[in-house]
């Protein structure tokens, strides 16, 4: 028997499955059992709301949407086998790298072999590990070497896999770029590159 | 104040209370309109303007809105706005906009009607105050039932429940264009002044470059043939030589050969007291 | 049978509307049909999502939670006789319009489009710009041009969002403009309508 006083007295157990069911649907996050209670002005017997949500859950089953207990509570979720529906309504914008990570690619891809302290003197200011992180972890950079000055600093070139990501075959099909001449560009532990090719 | 009439119970359904004084809802107005003074602004600011408390004071007396005893109507009105002002309330203009309306309109009716050649049009100069005033009723119920209606945040919520996202982390694309821009931005921050070109075939000698170290990084030692053996034409041998000739002036690459006409290997630069 | 294409093909009009649940039921917004083909890469015949919708709309019915069709398209909302229930977990009411916002509103809606000098002529004060604000801010009126007089003042109207709000599909559904006869106006039990015998 459901214990309860309202003012349209509930009836049936189906009463309370409907209202927990509205409750429910209307919220993103789990609501623990004390808040569920407040719905009937703690007036339900708590083995009756565990039943209702019980068989609530079974009636759930099998469908998009499915009522589960979590840490935090009961809550209804969409099951993850529906999601590239959902991510169609709403496509997500592209993730972007920020321009210290794109300079720092570029600085890379052009004049590999460098290093953190080439790279820093190009760009002017310091490249935290967090960059050349992200880089690696792409697996669009790697540890070619070391330079033997003080320190060892790696030497970082680009990979195979940044090649095959960005469509190219080889490196010499990346655009050619205007660049610095050499007089204007800091090199930092690197002795003097040379331009190969004075093509300008 | 006004003559006596028949008590006026504000359709409680259809008004709020027309004040709260002293906590009590006023749900019924003193039916020969009077008005504690202390009341006063309250009872005012119960009213939406002039044309509502005009509307108050015909249904409370009982007046055909189509046939406005101006006279009586516009001496209750004037009297408060007397009151209001006896009581330095804040005036609002359009009570006394009104004011002045209604007097026009009774003077206009104390004058003999012209003889009006435009046949038929008897002016009646309270058609237009008649006219204003059903709209405003109008409104005023339209804007009751609007009310009624049930409205999503008060009297339904919307459904939304969470989405189960699986942790797929959506890695950021990079285009050559963004690379191009990139390399802008160095530049212009490098106060460049002259321009040159990186050539196609310095971008070959600098990947060459990388593909040695990672053979050296792999293989100690290389013969410096073997590094070659990979290359696929004339072009191919010299950015390969051109690579190892850079590596080797950046003192990333030592060649070595032990005694003369013996082989000559390449490995990682091992600072100076290599040999 | 439907006409699809998709990576794992959809067998059946139950699998349309599981999709559908799950769409509509984390969708706070209405969502119009065009954004709901777009779930089904545009592949879906649009007869077949009305036929779902409707058979959707009709599996809710009975329940604490209905399927709708507004202004802005189909929606999952509460029924507002379980508000009260709902209620106990927010106490905290939004806060009731006051009569001038409600004159206001009912003003643009049924006299659209009109600019603040037409409302403030039908209301008799002066419309604050707090009280347009109001309504803006909710999103239930916006600007929809300008009367070409001096000042070009803004002309209003009710937004697609106001009907929804309301659960209105159009402005057609608002209830009728109320018919002030004279006879409407006395509210007293006087017998007869009093003539003008004092006035002058």
């Amino acid at each position: 028997m459901l214990v309860y006083t309202m003012v349209n007295p509930l009836t049936s157990l189906e009463d309370v499955k409907r209202i927990l069911e509205a409750v429910l649907l209307t919220q993103r996050e789990p609501l623990p059992l004390s808040e569920l209670r407040k719905v009937f002005e703690d007036a339900l017997h708590p083995d009756l709301l565990r039943r209702a949500l019980d068989e609530l859950r079974k009636a759930w089953e099998g469908r998009a949407v499915e009522l589960v207990q979590v840490a935090e509570g009961w809550c209804f979720r969409t099951r993850p086998e529906y999601q590239p529906y959902l991510d169609r309504l709403h496509p997500e914008k592209p993730p972007r790298y920020s321009r210290a990570v794109l300079e720092t690619l570029a600085i890379i891809a052009y004049r590999q072999p460098v290093t953190r302290g080439d790279i820093e003197a190009i760009r002017g200011v310091a490249v935290s590990s967090q960059i050349i992180r992200t880089l690696e972890e792409r697996g669009w950079i790697e540890t070619v070497g070391h330079r033997e000055v003080p320190g060892r600093p790696s030497l970082y070139a680009t990979t195979k896999r940044f090649l095959s990501d960005l469509n190219l075959r080889a490196l010499s099909e990346l655009p050619p770029l205007p660049e610095v001449a050499q007089s204007e560009l800091p090199t930092s532990d690197a002795p003097e590159i040379q331009q190969t090719t004075a093509s300008a | 104040m006004p003559r006596t009439s028949a008590p006026v119970a504000l359709d409680a359904a259809q008004a709020p209370p027309v004040a709260r004084v002293l906590g009590e809802e006023w749900r019924d107005l003193p039916q020969d309109l009077y008005i504690p003074p202390d009341a006063l602004e309250v009872i005012l600011e119960a009213f939406e303007g002039p044309l509502d408390l005009l509307l108050w004071l015909i249904r409370r007396n009982n007046i055909n809105v189509l046939d406005i005893p101006m006279a009586e109507l516009t001496r209750q009105y004037i009297e408060y706005v007397e009151a209001m002002r006896r009581r330095r309330l804040e005036l609002a203009a359009e009570y006394l906009v009104m004011a002045a309306m209604l007097i026009e309109i009774k003077s206009r009716m104390l004058l003999p009607r012209p003889q009006s050649v435009e046949e038929g049009e008897a002016l009646d100069p309270r058609a237009e105050l008649v006219r204003r005033l059903l709209e405003y009723e109008r409104m005023r119920e339209a804007a009751r039932r609007l009310d009624c209606l049930p409205q999503l945040g008060r009297d339904f919520l919307p459904v939304g429940v969470a989405v189960e996202r699986p942790a797929i982390a959506r890695l950021p694309q990079v285009s050559l264009a963004e690379l191009l821009a990139a390399w802008h931005v160095i530049l212009k921050r490098a106060h460049m002044s002259r321009h040159h070109r990186v050539s196609r075939q310095e971008l070959s000698v600098r990947d060459q470059m990388s593909r040695i170290l990672k053979t050296l990084q792999s293989e100690p030692l290389v013969l410096f043939s073997d590094l070659f053996s990979r290359a696929g034409g004339r072009a191919e041998l010299v950015v390969t030589l051109l690579a190892l000739l850079e590596l080797v002036r950046e003192r990333l690459v030592e060649i070595i050969q032990a005694t003369p006409f013996a082989p000559i290997h390449a490995r990682l630069y091992h600072g100076e007291p290599a040999h």
